[in-house]
């Protein structure tokens, strides 16, 4: 299958195009449901990133989804978020947080992507962010 | 899309009220259902139940937000509790550490029992 | 606001994603919700059209949304849904149907989009289709 | 998305049933309703009511398959009416020449008073 490109505006529910993509894409490839689920929370998570924290003066996310493996042998789904934005240092990102309740109100968006999927890689620079998620069958 | 969340309430005895969600729980409908919390909580409700059974997908900037309703529920001495969460849901509140400060769980019935 | 270019493979429920946008756009220009829900029923019927009849082998549609008028004074939106197959005669397709209650069964896409968009243009040939839809706010 | 349609059947006395649909009538939910239809037919009902208040968004190959369960109404002396139609849906239906041969009602009540 071709891959599927989407060049979203950061507007509200532009996350759940995105997200909505994914679940469809995930079903024609016969993902378990709750499979499909994961990868649309993920998704909802990459986007809002970059619609939050990007800084980007260009205010469009590009999602290009991507099924793994054959049309007749599907292995899984591999989405990217790319934003162009000024970018993060992802050892600052992933410092542990503290433990009170009031700690946990923000850093979790890359937490919940890598507990969702199965791989996340990030390349962040100047020109901005890709976050790319992989999840197999 | 928002096609904004919906919220019904079930104000019920002894200072319990359910709030039914119906829809994404996004930033806006983070700040909606804390709206309605706060309005319970004046109203003298001190145990309210989330029941996000027809919530099929948040973000979390949302459950953010909802971490809030906690925190003021426990400055009252009160109770927040969830039930009816999607698998998916269910692991991102555990991701996002929720789980130790509110309960939550897999029925209405097991809730409201827990509860009162 | 840029353009939104959606890339999306003929598969089941893509025709949601591309009305999902533009719900999500006229939404965010502030258009009426009725009107929205004309769009988005519209863009569904386009996307079908070409899944169904483009005869394409390129298996997908590119569908690009655009806001008329300028940023801060939203004029409507305009909606372009490309397929890559083999075309079509208007003429032909536009002839009027039977009235008997079987002949109502097909023939009803393009009336519908008539029916609910301000506008509606169409190029086809040999290369392929473009349906471009208009809705004045 | 198909995220499929639900139906729900409340089979009524004197032959009605009303049909409630929650979500897409596409092609495959078109093909559930017809399926539906048809074992209520099978069961003796002759007038059917399709409750859309839940259904937000249609496509013309469904509401083509809705076409043949009229044909199938009109061969047996039966009746397949509609309500709670958006504005949008109630549109569509009118552009595909629909309202000629089903009765459209703005109201679950209004429909039942008048096949009843
Ligand atoms: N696309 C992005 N562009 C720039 N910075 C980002 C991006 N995504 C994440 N970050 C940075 O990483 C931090 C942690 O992100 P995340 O785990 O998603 O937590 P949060 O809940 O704060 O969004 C953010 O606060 C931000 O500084
Ligand atoms: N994208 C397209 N590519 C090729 N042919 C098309 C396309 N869209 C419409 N047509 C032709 O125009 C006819 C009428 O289309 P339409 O009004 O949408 O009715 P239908 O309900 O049959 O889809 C179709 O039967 C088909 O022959």
């Amino acid at each position: 299958m071709q891959p599927v490109t989407l060049t979203l505006p950061m507007i509200t529910d532009m996350e759940l195009t995105a997200s909505h993509t994914a679940g469809a894409l995930g079903r024609q490839i016969g993902m378990a449901s709750d499979q499909i689920d994961e990868i649309k929370q993920a998704v909802v998570e990459a986007c809002i990133n970059a619609f939050e924290h990007s800084g980007a003066i260009r205010r469009e996310v590009v999602v290009q989804l991507d099924v793994l493996g054959t049309d007749d042998a599907p292995e899984g789904m591999r989405i990217s978020v790319r934003d162009f934005g000024t970018g993060f240092n992802l050892d600052r990102a992933r410092n542990p947080r503290g433990e009170r309740l009031v700690d946990l109100k923000r850093g979790h968006g890359l937490r919940i992507i890598e507990g969702l999927m199965d791989e996340i890689h990030i390349e962040s620079d100047g020109g901005g962010t890709t976050v790319v998620m992989t999840k197999l069958r | 899309m928002t096609e904004s969340l919906k919220l019904t309430v079930d104000e019920r005895d002894d200072g319990l009220a359910v709030v039914y969600t119906d829809g994404y729980i996004n930033n806006q409908g983070g700040e909606e259902i804390a709206a309605t919390a706060y309005r319970l909580i004046d109203a003298g409700h001190r145990k309210l139940l989330l029941n996000l059974a027809e919530t099929k997908i948040v973000n979390s900037i949302g459950i953010s937000i909802l971490i809030e309703i906690i925190e003021k529920m426990l400055e009252i001495d009160g109770q927040l509790s969830f039930c009816c969460l999607t698998p998916t849901i269910a692991k991102t509140f555990h991701i996002m550490g929720l789980a130790q400060y509110a309960q939550i769980h897999e029925t209405e019935e097991e809730a409201l029992a827990a509860l009162t």
